[in-house]
């Protein structure tokens, strides 16, 4: 296996499961993220690993459930619907503090929709689908290179926190090809689980649950979960940002949209507008405090999202009222295009549109941090 | 006595009907219609008996017969 | 001369988006020409699954709700509780009925719902690319066991209408093969006989239609219907298993 | 260099293949690359989309506001993004299924009787690399052998054997611009 | 029927059902709603309706997709892990455009968790369990009167906006035992229902579909949605305030909380602190209008839940930097009582606590406004 | 003297929470029994239900996972197929296999996955007060079909065994009736096959066991043992559907 | 008037009836009141407790910090609540099953051997009667009449048999205070 | 020859055992154990053939059997 290739992110995410000694795989077709089961029918066997069809997304979560139980690296991928149809079960693997890899290849909604790419799904990632106090650690890959280098931080990230982890992306980040290193160098670390459900042999019994029939033991879960995520948020926040230092004006988004807005701040530039970008990588924990610390610093910001605005809220949070923020997005699989942000941009520095025709496109210049 | 009109471009060329008529009267064109498919086309004119099977058999409802 | 075949009233004008060939097209066109000849158009209220066929609703000229992935016995459920006197039908796939769908189906007969239900088992899912169905036949590939089903891994084709036969709850359960024009002409009738029964109030009516998907199966609609003949209806035999 | 592709056409007429092998013949001579596809739930019918990005450079957006180049495989497919090509820029025309667009004269446009050209060669089935042949032709991201190169992998197995009919149809196009 | 009757808050969800004509429960057994899909087998059928005990949670809300589908009155009643399972349902429902009726009695989570109060499914209410960008209108009840009252509410509300509207309580005004006027004095509005699918007599057929291949006709969907959205905002938000005017403090809690807090605000203002409360009644759309008003007089804020801090953040959103906004919080079936958040209260005026027990529970005073 | 009969180690301490003569009790002991005769107590998964068995993992010195109402099949598959050479059993009620589990049985069943199934038909759903079961009997009274089952507005019971028994998958299927010493033996027996068959590999074996709930049914045990045998055994007739 | 009770046995002991009880009869007289009960997600076993606040006032909190009196069966939750207990309120113990508490010599304790006193009666089943008949007895939050008029309507029909062993055990009960 | 050993505060009075012994050898007691159930107790101490019938009946494992 050549170690550059063109892969789709769908696949990407493959290979990087294979990386990350991912156990098994169990799955649900559903497009546009139907790759990821059908690459991992072949790479898992091949790999040692399981890899089944589920009879549905509850089964798929459940099983993923039972396989994390018995303390092996186990995974699901799907796309909005069969995500909805996971939650009670994410609720419980949250609540049971076991580690597990779930990707979201995010796509036009509500309801059926359509297969084309949307990013509707952040609040229900991010904020709980689920019933109860939970989080998702949720990373958002905006490459094919991040999708296969995500997965193995994802497993440890799950294994470290003993947390659900999802992968949030969108049909473009999944159906897109684009060159991936598979490195297939990662750092390896051991997570004993001493609390495995897998025999109890020279040990007392072991128990997954989530059932705490006493109030006082439930709020110590409940407390417990939260201590977690606030370690999280401390250590294992993550974001890049482009040109932000000098910018007045600093886009925030992540996935495809992200990659866009990295296009529009060249094109802003070269216009003379002093645009940045903050694109976060981890969804949760949300970079608050940085988002927090450029606002105070007198920047404003727009927020740009494949969705009627959820991402903007976190924004706003952090911001605290210090600063603007503006909104722009686009639903239903409609994927913006750097003109339309552009002009979105122009618009916020007292500019005109730009119209019919996009002139300029550059190909990114270098990153500043 | 029958005759049958196919719908040239609603027709897929699936070619059940040519395979399932009994007096073999239909048969697949050589060019492709504005859909890109290669339709079928009556071929037989003389024998057709009006039984209505290719029509029955056609999935796209391409073919109306008249006895 | 007489015209002795038209478009049946049942459809729309709407030129069917399914592959050549395709089985889906062909039920379309049954259940519609059903609803003609019953004079029931105006009052009935069809199910579509998600699965190929997903936009029937454009295709019949009935009212029709496009259900969620595999409760469309449910839905159908829903609106025949509270509108007793009209006809609700599902229409569904076998990845739609016989997997993700299973408790719904198996509920909605349990419970004898006075509803007819149209299955289709092509043994693949048609819509997401040709990946495993629960009735995918042994050794067949498929996207997700690209080197066949293997029942030590797999499992084995489920058989639906023997599993609701073993039921209380349904009056009708047909497996048909709509593979020659007799086949053709026995699957209408069957199709015809779930709606009569409902509006007859004798309760849940099932026909399993043995189907094809050309494109998945990589063959061409005369090589589907070969196979359906040859091989599905050695793990699914048709026949009547209830009638009553 | 940094060219931004759109190929459009209806569902079956091979409009991700052709893309998918100028993306891989640009991983082939090394540049940056990204290919993305736009189609429907169905399978079948419909129409096909894909967007490629070819760059010497890192690729920002992977959406293209206004594609350098336009391959149009349909009438339908032209109709929708004949305006979306950037001034000056190249619209390709399959005039076997679609007329010439008259209101862009600021752009370069090329139309070939694909479906008539692949037929001759054994199948119109090949238009889409009659169309793919004439465009590395002109604007050269890549070469052609490149092109030819990546097909054993891009293709699937089963369509191995239009190999040769595929690279005929690639080779006329080419000669015929 | 004696028009006064004591009665649970699921009980008096029920006779508020068939107050507003409601046509059809769908529900499946969970603790601690029991009570609503037992009295509704009996007061179903009695009132010419259709109860179904659906095999699962999943076929009860696709149950009331199809009857409200069918221009019916529909309704379907669960707790927490059940609502997580029709997350999928509820999107397809709103995406649908269909009126509809779901209640959640939340207990403690997550997980299978207990079945005690809970509040921790707030966000999943108001910002979308489900995939895509859809809202519940959400009504949350602090009384069983407010139980019988909000149900004819609610489906005035589902067929005003062809939306889901959500009924938010907790597992105590669930089961409380109250008295409750039967009045059935309710407002009859007709809704004509020309979209239903109940058989295409005498008009082309309709069809019910969240399916949008076209991005754009997609997107217009969502626009649709977002317009009513805030028409409802702007329409609907309903709120109760007591002694906010000259408060220096106000506390923000809804359902049983809120209750607490109101005897809180007595006790507070025996011992002279100024403190107020803000009952948000429409959780969805949420009285930020009104929080920010009062920001913006120079209040400050605590919000009281049942979970690790969820409603707080529309708080933060709303009062937008202005003002300070404390939280205090209980979960996993824990209710705070008076005496500790009166503890809170105290702190923030620079109070010691109050210990050991607690002294004077007096019954509450008029409300201001 | 000998001690001839004393507490299995298959059992912790804790004393069970079911209500008097209730069946799960009795149950529990078999299987704990039999895991400890087997001597495999620490090589075994067991998945417990959402049901009043939910807190069998408070009772057995096995290792114990808690499922999701009615994902029970799901958890045990996920469990066995990444550790297949531990022992993974289910213990499920009629309200979680039956009901809202369905889709997960019937599937486990039909990939034939290497699991033992107990499953506990009381027709009724015990945990959360007496409602309607998918196995309560015509004319039962339950909290929520308060003037009994009436099949046509309720449905029909469904019949477990003979539904998975129609299944290529399952390798072993039986139902018992323990309600003497004789149908204790052989309940007792039938649960030892099931773990027997799944340590030779032969696949998927479930027992479903004709059970009581003193409490809802409103009977004394010794009552509900005569309703097994008079009425439950019409409706769900005891015997070997599958031993294969 | 406002009357904050806490009520808390074993499962099986009556718990929630006898708070319904003083509930139904608080209405019947004109008075505010609520109800409400903690208990296991089980039906059977475990603990049982509910709170009733009476109160001639419009009641805000349902939930009681410290409550005016509390009638315990049984003596775990007689341990886990007899701290709670507000100052100067009011403890009442079921001593034929828990002891009653020294630790609170600031409230006033009422100890009955209700369990013996409802056997003699007829059936230990109705010591829950006793202690609610001695409770009304000593607070006179509602008549004894009262709590006998809403029996009926509170008691599920299958156990309308028990009506005179409650009444019984309910004026026993007001007798011994 | 048997002897049994009922654990009186494990006993939930169910009577299956009582119902079960094939000797009649099992009775209820009068009183109540600390759960608030009249357990059962070994009444006919001569006639037990320690069968352990009634151990097996018993849900709550509260008999033991020697012989
Ligand atoms: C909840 C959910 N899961 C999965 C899908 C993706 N999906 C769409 S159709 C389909 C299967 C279709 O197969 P089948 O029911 O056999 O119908 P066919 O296309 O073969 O006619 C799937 C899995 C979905 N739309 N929603
Ligand atoms: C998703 C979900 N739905 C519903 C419930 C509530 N619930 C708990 S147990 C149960 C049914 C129990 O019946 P059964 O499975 O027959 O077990 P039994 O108690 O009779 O042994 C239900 C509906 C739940 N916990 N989770
Ligand atoms: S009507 Fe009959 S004979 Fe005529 S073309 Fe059709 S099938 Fe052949
Ligand atoms: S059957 Fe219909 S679609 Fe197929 S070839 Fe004949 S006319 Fe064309
Ligand atoms: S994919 Fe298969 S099932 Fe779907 S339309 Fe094509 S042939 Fe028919
Ligand atoms: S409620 Fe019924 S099933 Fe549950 S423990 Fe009691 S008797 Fe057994
Ligand atoms: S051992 Fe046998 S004879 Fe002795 S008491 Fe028990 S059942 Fe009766
Ligand atoms: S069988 Fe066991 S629990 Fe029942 S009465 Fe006998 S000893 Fe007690
Ligand atoms: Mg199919
Ligand atoms: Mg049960």
């Amino acid at each position: 296996m050549a170690k550059r290739k063109l892969l789709k992110g769908n696949v990407g995410l493959c290979y990087g499961a294979i990386a990350a000694r991912c156990n098994a795989f169990f799955g649900y077709p559903i497009t546009p993220q139907n790759e990821v089961p059908e690459y991992m029918s072949e790479l898992m066997p091949a790999n040692g690993g399981v890899f089944i069809q589920a009879e549905s997304e509850l089964a798929a979560i459940n099983m993923v459930y039972g396989a994390a139980a018995a303390g092996k690296r186990a995974m699901t991928s799907s796309s909005s619907p069969g995500i909805s149809l996971k939650q009670e079960g994410i609720s419980y693997i949250a609540a049971s503090e076991l580690p597990c890899v779930i990707v979201n290849v995010q796509r036009g909604g509500p309801g059926l929709g359509n297969t084309l790419p949307g990013q509707a799904d952040y609040f229900q990632a991010v904020k709980g689908g689920g019933h109860g106090d939970y989080r998702l650690l949720t990373l958002a890959p905006w490459s094919v290179q991040d999708c296969y280098d995500f997965m193995p931080m994802a497993f440890d990230l799950a294994d470290k926190y003993r947390n659900p982890v999802m992968i949030l992306m969108d049909a473009i980040i999944g159906q897109m090809l684009e060159q991936v290193d598979l490195h297939n160098d990662f750092p390896v670390t051991d997570f004993p689980k001493p609390w495995a459900t897998n025999g109890a042999k020279s040990r007392t019994h072991n128990i997954v649950n989530s059932l705490w029939i006493d109030p006082d033991v439930m709020e110590e879960l409940n407390n417990r979960l939260k201590a977690k995520y606030e370690m999280a948020q401390r250590e294992e926040t993550r974001f890049q940002e482009f040109y932000t230092k000098d910018a007045e004006l600093v886009l925030v988004a992540y996935g495809c949209p992200a990659r866009i807005c990295r296009t529009v701040v060249d094109l802003a530039r070269e216009e003379g507008m002093r645009v940045g970008l903050l694109r976060p990588i981890t969804l949760y924990p949300f970079p608050s405090q940085q988002i927090a610390a450029l606002a105070q610093n007198g920047k404003r910001f727009m927020v740009v999202e494949m969705s009627q605005g959820q991402m903007v809220e976190d924004v706003r949070l952090a911001v605290n009222g210090m600063a603007d923020v503006a909104f722009y997005g686009r639903t239903g699989g409609i994927v913006p295009n750097p003109t339309e942000i552009l002009n979105e941009v122009r618009a916020s520095f007292g500019k005109p549109p730009v119209v019919s025709y996009y002139q300029n496109t550059a190909p990114c210049k270098e990153a500043t941090n | 006595m029958g005759v049958i009109k196919i719908d040239r471009d609603k027709c897929k060329g699936c070619e059940l009907c040519v395979h399932f008529c009994p007096k073999g009267c239909i048969a697949m064109e050589d060019g492709y219609n504005h859909k890109g498919y290669r339709p079928s086309y009556f071929a037989k004119e003389n024998e057709c008996t009006g039984c209505a099977i290719c029509a029955r058999m056609c999935p796209d409802v391409a073919i109306e017969v008249w006895r | 001369m007489e015209k002795v075949f038209e478009r049946t009233k049942g459809l729309t004008d709407t030129e069917f988006g399914y592959c050549p060939g395709c089985h889906h097209s062909v039920l379309h066109r049954m259940v519609a020409e059903t609803l003609e000849e019953l004079d029931i158009l105006d009052k009935t209220v069809g199910v579509c699954p998600v699965g190929c066929a997903v936009f029937m609703y454009e295709y019949m000229s009935c009212d029709i709700i496009e259900a969620a992935h595999g409760r469309a016995p449910a839905v159908a459920t829903g609106v025949k509780r509270v509108i007793p006197d009209r006809i609700v039908f599902s229409y569904q796939g076998d990845g739609d009925l016989a997997s993700i769908g299973t408790a719904e189906i198996v509920h909605a007969a349990a419970r004898g719902e006075n509803i007819s239900v149209i299955f289709i088992n092509n043994t693949t899912y048609g819509m997401t690319g040709g990946q495993m169905a629960p009735t995918t036949l042994i050794n067949q590939k498929t996207t997700t066991c690209p080197t066949g089903r293997n029942p030590a891994v797999n499992g084995y084709p489920i058989r639906v209408c023997e599993m609701l036969a073993t039921l209380d709850g349904p009056s009708y359960i047909e497996r048909v093969c709509p593979t020659s024009p007799a086949g053709f002409a026995k699957t209408k009738k069957a199709i015809r006989h779930a709606f009569e029964n409902q509006i007859a109030g004798k309760g849940f009516s099932l026909v399993e239609v043995l189907s094809n998907c050309p494109t998945h199966l990589r063959m061409t609609p005369i090589e589907t219907y070969r196979r359906i003949d040859e091989e599905m209806t050695k793990v699914f035999p048709p026949g009547v298993f209830l009638d009553r | 260099m940094h060219q931004e592709i759109r190929i459009a056409g209806m569902g079956g007429q091979g409009i991700m293949i052709i893309g998918q092998l100028l993306a891989h013949a640009t991983v082939l001579e090394g540049s940056n690359v990204v290919w993305f596809p736009t189609y429907g739930p169905e399978t079948r019918g419909g129409t096909a989309e894909c967007t490629v990005i070819v760059s010497s450079e890192e690729i920002g957006s992977p959406v293209s506001s206004s594609p350098h180049a336009l391959i149009a495989l349909d009438q339908l497919l032209l109709d929708k993004f004949a305006q979306s090509v950037r001034r000056e820029g190249l619209i390709m025309v399959n005039s076997s299924l679609a007329k010439a667009p008259d209101y862009r004269d600021d752009c370069q446009i090329v139309a070939l009787p694909a479906n008539d050209i692949a037929e001759e060669l054994g199948s119109s089935k090949a238009a889409n690399m009659v169309m793919l042949g004439a465009y590395v032709q002109i604007v050269k991201p890549v070469s052609l052998d490149s092109i030819i190169e990546c097909m054993t992998e891009v293709l699937p197995p089963h369509n191995h054997r239009f190999i040769p009919l595929n690279k005929a149809a690639l080779e006329k196009g080419a000669q015929l611009v």
